[in-house]
């Protein structure tokens, strides 16, 4: 296993999620997408503290979980303001939701 | 390459993250695609432990099995109000979306490739001692400790703030 | 002593403005405002006449650093020679009596208290004025006493005429005082100061390191002199910015009297004796000419005027230009001396007219109260620039000798002492003296047309004396003119009466020689006063090194002396003060007899034995008598070139009263304030503006195209910046 | 320390203020007073303890603050700053009074902005870094975009706008001076050598120093405009001025106040302590007198005065008069910058001092006279003299002050920056002249037209100036006198600075 395995793994999962955050009209998908997106993120950094630094060195794992303290602390953020959209618009549909357009 | 066990399980591991990842991007029904998620989940978690990182792979399944997944599920039922509540999708943004997305994994493929830093650099197979200890010394006695409590500060306010949000009644 | 004695001098006055100013804020008074103001007068007074006895040994200049900056610094100070000690006990003398004067006539009125208070701040403003050293504390004083004569001109505000008046006195005088403000730049950039005394002006112009006095520094020196010369001329009401005074009889009379006729105008005619060392040729023909014209023109004016207050108005211009070309002529001490003995009879004379009118305003008050305004408003008169209250207006006086003997015994004396009747009246040495100077000058001149000078004081003399008896003859001879006015008419309460007899007494010549020759401790004041007083610019045009007059005392004495010293032409200029002068002194005396005894003879014919009719000789000499009612028709003039242009706006040229340069004063307004201003306004608002909004419109314009790329939609949002980054990293790695 | 206290002070007072209810009104002024007297405590000890006898800064404070471009955290006073502090903390308070009743709506938001903007520019005098420098100069400029477009008069959003862009407009032309200033910061004969740095005072060495880019005579020239246009558009100088008319007839009372009397002076601050401490050549191009280029600014001067005052002559709204009639006076200012000697430059800062009083008083007196007749026509008055006697007294002092009488503060600026001028530029300065004469043409006009005459009936029941109101001008109006009579009490403080500046720019 070498580190260019993992840096693709998680380049794909990158690409994925963005993939998913640009084509679906659905917010929750798209919140997925963003899930995939940290989680690529997280797994760079396990990666890159396993290989690029000496072993006793796990600063890269503590930075992942702070990822994922983030990753959850924003989809609580992100689950209630597609509520509040819902009440509002009756819909979580993005394309649906134009208020700033110019 | 040699295919020893271990690289057997790891491969497997990262087809099943590779793959489900597709499904979540793909398949039409929320629902599906939300446990597409829960695999891909999984089997990041599995790397982890490829990478000698127990504590993380833990936290992973929990916080984000146990927590996000639950929390988008529950956010499904109630914005759709039916299970199966289908995804749309049209066509030329699919077409856009997948360009970018091409291009954009091109690019990144090509950077990790051509990194001459990033060559060759093999798993040399040291066993850690779990890492939960080292990770709570950092945390709690090291560092990491003012990042740790402005991450709790945040996760508060995140949390009272949501609640603040998806309240029915918000004033004005 | 000096110090102390002058700052009490200064501060008590100031104190009673403070405690009033300070008591406003709070909308409270002290009880008795007018006995306060007064008290303080009188100690200033009382320390004047103390600093008569400190000054002569050495005049000196005590000094603190005002402002200091890295390399200048102004200071102020006072300085005290005898001139500043008579001007001391002028003003606080005059200031005192018109103080105590106006308790009766003011009395009643609803700003009773804020009258005396502007008074003090008047007095405060004078006297530092007259005791400063420097000209900075000269231009403050200056306008200060500027501000106050505002006030005071305006303190019956209600009425238009008097909000006009001050307004227009305010910005008539700072026009001369903008030319005195760049006299003094000049002269700040040759000397690096603005002091005059110690190290100052008067002495860094004897040296080389600032001053060379060559051809062209002759030139800026007069150009300089001048230019603080055009201070004066606003202040003093000298031609062409006269026209402000006459409109400041719209003041109360006790006002007119102490600033507009005793003091204030006075300080132009001051302030050129103070800087008479620096005066060169140039300028003091300069002087002379307009003082001399100024004499006589206000003098013809004079004749026609039927409002009582107007024709002092107009006597005191031309009194104020005698001073000037007094000065103007090098007649230095002649003109102080003038201005000393005029400021006391002329007060008398305005007090006097003040009671008169007192008289008739009481009875007026009661039948026409509020009608006074509105009656005036519409006549014929009042677009010419000469509307007449009926209390002021002669035509409705008559035959008052009787009814009010003190005032008119008092006025009579004042009168006669103006006119220049011989020996027993302090006006006839002082004009004497001016005559008698300004005819030596002439002669040393030697050239002809100098003597235009002479001949146009003695005109001005006779006028004098003729519009004066004119006065007397109007006002208090003859039958009553308007029975009921006459009857109502009373003599004035003590307060009034008592300050009168003492400016009759100070009309004496006796009184004015005992002190005036006690200030200098010089020989007697006759002979000084006619002897050469004036060491010259050498009249063959040896004027190397001292372009400038010398005047006998002060510190210009040493100057004077060092010039002496300096030059072997001192002896010459005592020559040509002794030849110049014996003779022209008598000439002067014996002629200036006969023109007062010819204008008193002919006023009586006139207006007392009515062997002469005034309307026929109107009528005779139409053009000549037009020229005088309409003031020399400059305002007609002035008001013609710019009607032309706006005909239909004749009626508000004509709320201005005017005269000379009333036309350019209102025309610069009108041609700022419609033409130019609203140009420049409109040129602001469309143009400049007009870039401004343009520059808006098109941001606008280009916003509402670009602003449908925002479509409100996250993803594309999401899209484009993806795109860009691939895009740009793309294009990097390409380079 | 206490200089970066008192800076952020009223910072202080705006979380404080934030964090009250707002329903509690009395209490949010009573916070937001209090937190503007401190600063003012806090200036006046600066004020007295500040040593007059050294050119140099004082109570500095230095520390780094972005390393990765060697900006510091850099304030400090000297004589200037000082007396211009004071000026900012004492018309704190006056306008927290001067809003007492007056604002309607949304007090706590309006008193926030207030403390943000004192903090931004007490910051603004005491900075000694260009870059915190700008920085505070920016930060004043968001809560006047507020303070103005929301409690303004009925055109207030497009006077808030209008303000706004001019004045960006303005600094991203010094924002570009100030970063060529930068990059040039460590290049001696054309090789670059260590550090870069933001520092006023090393800066002010470096474009002193033979051969270092910064004092080539090319760059200061074009790094001078770059500033200058950036404080031209605030002073503000001729092209630049229509901002200020709207922005002033629009804003409330308080409001104008602190453009008048502090805004203007950020311009005027600017060019003393950039443009001609930092590029004196750039100076000596535009005031040598020779030509066109080395007449300009003084002709700059010249044209704000006469058109300044002019303008103001037109005017018939009272608010706008007032106005026009600070571009009139700033142009004195300009004028004795130009004339670069002891006296000029003396008399430009007191007249930036005097006038940042005398223009806040006249501000104040509008807003009484508005607050009671909801109009500023002057036209429309008259006679207010009999009714409002004290009021009329407070006028008639602010209106003298500022046609430069004698004996009050706005006489002793003009009348130096003239005398200075004149050493210089005698033509012009004959010509700016016509000032003097036109300002005290339109003031007393005014107070003609508004105070003198027989009463307008519709004001009878006018009532005259309460407590309150005069409790704001009394302190203004003591200043006025007591600068005018004994101005050495603020010549004092920045003698020594003059002394220096002026031995900076003979320096070239």
């Amino acid at each position: 296993m070498t580190l260019q395995h993992y840096l693709v793994i998680s380049a794909i999962l990158f690409t994925l999620g963005i993939f998913a955050v640009l084509t679906r009209r659905n917010a929750i998908s798209i919140l997925m997408g963003i899930e995939l997106i940290l989680n690529s993120c997280n797994l760079n950094f396990a990666a890159f503290s396993r290989f690029m630094t000496p072993s006793e060195d796990i600063s890269g794992q503590i930075i992942a979980i702070f990822g994922i303290v983030l990753a959850a602390a924003e989809a609580a953020v992100f689950l209630a303001i597609i509520l509040a959209i819902y009440r509002e618009f009756g819909s979580i549909r993005p394309d649906e939701v134009d208020t700033l357009k110019g | 390459m040699d295919f020893t066990l271990t690289n057997f399980i790891f491969y497997g591991f990262a087809l099943m993250t590779v793959g489900s990842a597709l499904l979540v991007v793909t398949v039409r029904n929320i629902v599906h695609a939300a446990f597409s998620l829960m695999v891909t989940l999984f089997g990041v978690a599995g790397l982890y432990v490829f990478l000698q990182a127990d504590f993380l792979a833990a936290t992973q399944v929990i916080v984000y099995v146990g927590g996000i997944l639950v929390l988008i599920l529950f956010g499904v039922m109630m914005t759709s109000g039916r299970l199966e509540m289908r995804i749309h999708i049209e066509r030329g943004q699919l077409l856009l979306g997948g360009v970018v997305a091409l291009a954009l994994l091109t690019l990144l493929l090509t950077v990790i490739a051509n990194t001459p830093a990033w060559k060759n650099l093999t798993d040399d197979g040291t066993e850690l001692p779990p890492t939960t200890e080292k990770i709570g010394e950092l945390i709690l006695n090291g560092p990491f400790l003012l990042p740790f409590e402005v991450v709790s500060v945040l996760l508060l306010v995140a949390l009272i703030g949501a609640a603040l949000i998806s309240r029915k009644e918000v004033r004005d | 002593m000096v110090v102390p004695l002058i700052s009490i001098i200064l501060l008590c006055p100031l104190a009673a403005f403070a405690i009033f100013g300070l008591l406003g804020l709070a909308n409270r008074r002290f009880p008795r405002q007018d006995y306060l103001s007064t008290a303080a007068m009188l100690i200033a007074l009382a320390c004047s006449f103390l600093l008569l006895r400190e000054v002569v040994p050495s005049p000196e200049a005590h000094t603190v650093d005002w402002l200091s900056l890295g390399g200048v610094t102004f200071s102020m100070g006072f300085y005290l020679d005898s001139v500043t000690v008579i001007m001391l006990i002028v003003v606080t003398l005059v200031s005192s009596l018109v103080h105590i004067f106006s308790m009766g006539y003011m009395h009643g009125d609803p700003r009773y208290p804020r009258f005396f208070a502007y008074l003090s701040l008047f007095s405060f403003s004078m006297l530092f004025l007259v005791v400063s050293d420097n000209l900075l504390g000269i231009y403050i004083g200056w306008e200060l006493v500027g501000l106050c004569s505002y006030l005071l001109i305006g303190f019956w505000f209600e009425k238009d005429s008097a909000a006009n008046a001050c307004k227009k006195a305010f910005l008539t005088t700072r026009v001369g005082d903008v030319g005195m403000f760049i006299g003094m730049m000049m002269l700040f950039k040759q000397f690096k100061t603005l002091s005059l005394y110690g190290d100052g002006i008067f002495t860094r112009i004897t040296n080389p390191e600032y001053f060379t006095a060559d051809a062209t520094g002759i030139v800026w020196l007069s150009i300089a002199g001048v230019l603080i010369f055009c201070g004066a001329i606003g202040k003093s009401a000298q031609m062409p910015l006269h026209t402000w005074l006459p409109d400041a009889m719209e003041g109360p009379t006790p006002v007119s009297a102490l600033i507009h006729a005793a003091t204030m105008v006075a300080a132009g005619v001051y302030l050129t004796a103070r800087m008479f060392p620096i005066l060169t040729e140039t300028s003091s023909l300069v002087i002379a000419y307009v003082g001399g014209i100024t004499a006589l023109v206000a003098a013809t004016i004079a004749i026609v005027r039927f409002d009582i207050k107007r024709v002092l108005a107009y006597s005191t211009i031309s009194q104020l230009g005698y001073m000037m070309l007094a000065i103007g002529a090098g007649s230095y001490v002649a003109g102080l001396f003038h201005l000393t003995t005029h400021a006391f009879f002329k007060a008398l004379l305005f007090l006097g007219s003040g009671s008169v009118i007192h008289a008739f305003h009481a009875m007026h008050a009661h039948a026409h109260d509020d009608e006074h305004d509105h009656e005036h408003a519409d006549s014929e008169e009042h677009i010419l620039g000469s509307e007449i209250p009926p209390d002021q207006d002669m035509r409705n006086m008559g035959g008052l000798r009787h009814k009010m003997p003190i005032t008119f015994v008092t006025m009579l004396i004042a009168t006669l002492s103006i006119s220049g009747v011989p020996f027993i009246f302090s006006g006839f040495w002082s004009k004497d003296a001016i005559l008698g100077g300004v005819l030596g000058r002439a002669m040393e001149w030697n050239s002809a047309h100098h003597y235009i000078l002479f001949g146009m004081a003695l005109c001005a003399a006779g006028i004098t004396a003729f519009y004066m008896f004119r006065l007397i003859f109007m006002t208090f001879f003859g039958e009553p003119r308007n029975q009921e006015m006459h009857d109502m008419a009373h003599e004035s309460p003590k307060s009034m009466t008592v300050p009168l007899l003492i400016l009759a007494f100070l009309s004496l010549p006796v009184v004015n020689i005992l002190w005036f020759n006690e200030a200098y401790v010089k020989p007697p004041p006759q002979p000084h006063l006619h002897a050469p007083q004036h060491a010259y610019i050498a009249p063959d045009g040896n004027t190397g090194g001292k372009g400038y007059a010398v005047s006998l005392f002060g510190v210009s004495e040493a100057v004077a002396a060092e010039e002496e010293g300096g030059h072997s032409t001192d002896g010459t200029h005592a020559d040509d003060g002794h030849h110049g002068h014996g003779p022209a002194h008598t000439i002067a005396m014996v002629l200036s007899i006969i023109v007062a005894g010819l204008g008193i003879f002919l006023s009586w014919l006139f207006y007392h034995r009515r062997t002469l009719s005034a309307e026929s000789v109107a009528t005779t000499c139409r053009p000549l008598y037009n020229l005088f009612w309409h003031k020399y028709y400059f305002d007609e003039f002035y008001d013609g070139v710019l009607v032309t242009l706006t005909v239909w706006k004749a009626r508000l040229f004509a709320q201005f009263d005017g005269s000379v340069v009333d036309g350019i004063v209102n025309g610069v307004g009108f041609v700022t304030r419609d033409l130019l201003a609203a140009f420049t306004g409109a040129f602001d608002n469309r143009v400049v503006d007009g870039i401004v909004n343009r520059v808006a419109q098109v941001t606008w314009a280009v916003g509402g195209r670009i602003r449908r790329i925002q479509t409100g939609a996250i993803q594309t949002y999401l899209f484009v910046v993806l795109a860009g980054i691939v895009l740009l990293i793309l294009i990097f790695r390409a380079l | 320390m206490l200089l970066s206290l008192m800076i952020f002070i009223p910072l202080l007072g705006m979380v404080a203020v934030l964090l009250l209810p707002r329903e509690s009104e009395e209490l949010v002024k009573r916070v937001t007073l209090l937190f503007t007297l401190i600063p003012l405590a806090l200036a006046v000890y600066l004020f007295i303890s500040y040593d007059r006898s050294t050119a140099g800064t004082q109570y500095v404070t230095n520390v780094p603050w972005i390393d990765a471009f060697n900006i510091q955290y850099h304030v400090g006073i000297d004589g200037l700053s000082v007396t211009l502090l004071l000026l900012t903390a004492l018309l704190g308070p006056i306008c927290v009074i001067a809003s007492w009743r007056n604002i309607e709506k949304g007090i706590k938001a309006y008193m926030a902005l207030f403390l943000l903007l004192e903090t931004g520019m007490l910051g603004f005098f005491a900075a000694l870094d260009l870059f915190l420098f700008y920085v505070f100069f920016e930060l004043t400029l968001l809560p006047m975009y507020f303070l103005i477009g929301v409690w303004g008069g009925p055109r207030r959003e497009y006077a808030a706008i209008k303000f706004f862009l001019y004045t960006l407009f303005g600094s991203v032309l010094m924002l570009v001076a100030m970063i060529a200033v930068y990059l040039n910061s460590n290049i001696v004969n054309g090789v670059a050598e260590g550090a870069r740095t933001f520092d006023i005072p090393t800066l002010i060495t470096l474009a002193a120093t033979q051969g270092h880019a910064l004092a080539n005579s090319d760059f200061q020239v074009w790094v001078f405009v770059g500033f200058f246009i950036g404080f031209a558009v605030k002073v503000p100088i001729f092209p630049f001025h229509t901002w200020l008319p709207d922005a002033h007839v629009e804003a409330p009372t308080a409001i104008s106040v602190i453009l008048a009397g502090i805004l203007l002076k950020m311009g005027t601050y600017g060019l003393v302590r950039i443009n001609m401490a930092m590029f004196p050549q750039g100076l000596d191009h535009f005031t040598d007198g020779i030509g066109f280029w080395g007449n300009s600014l003084a002709l700059l001067g010249f044209i704000n005065i006469v058109y300044g005052s002019f303008c103001a002559l037109a005017q018939t709204d009272f608010k706008k008069l007032v106005a026009y009639s600070s571009i009139g006076h700033m142009g004195f200012v300009i004028l004795g910058l130009a004339a670069r000697n002891d006296s000029g430059i003396t008399g430009a800062i007191l007249q930036m001092f005097n006038h940042g009083v005398i223009s806040a008083m006249l501000f104040l007196l509008v807003g009484v006279l508005y607050d009671r007749a909801h109009h500023r026509e002057i036209n429309g008055f008259g006679g207010l003299g009999t009714r409002m006697p004290i009021y009329t007294g407070i006028t008639t002092l602010a209106f003298m002050a500022s046609l430069g009488l004698p004996g009050l503060s706005g006489f002793v600026g003009e009348a130096l920056s003239l005398l200075g001028a004149y050493e210089r530029f005698k033509f012009l300065t004959i010509l700016s002249t016509i000032g003097i004469v036109v300002g005290a043409a339109y003031f007393l006009w005014t107070l003609q037209r508004v105070f003198l005459g027989t009463l307008n009936p519709k004001y009878e029941a006018l009532p005259e100036i309460n407590g309150r109101e005069i409790l704001t001008l009394v302190p203004l109006g003591i200043l006025t006198i007591v600068l005018g009579v004994w101005p050495n009490f603020a010549i004092d403080m920045f003698r020594e600075s003059v002394t220096n500046l002026i031995d900076v720019l003979n320096a070239i």
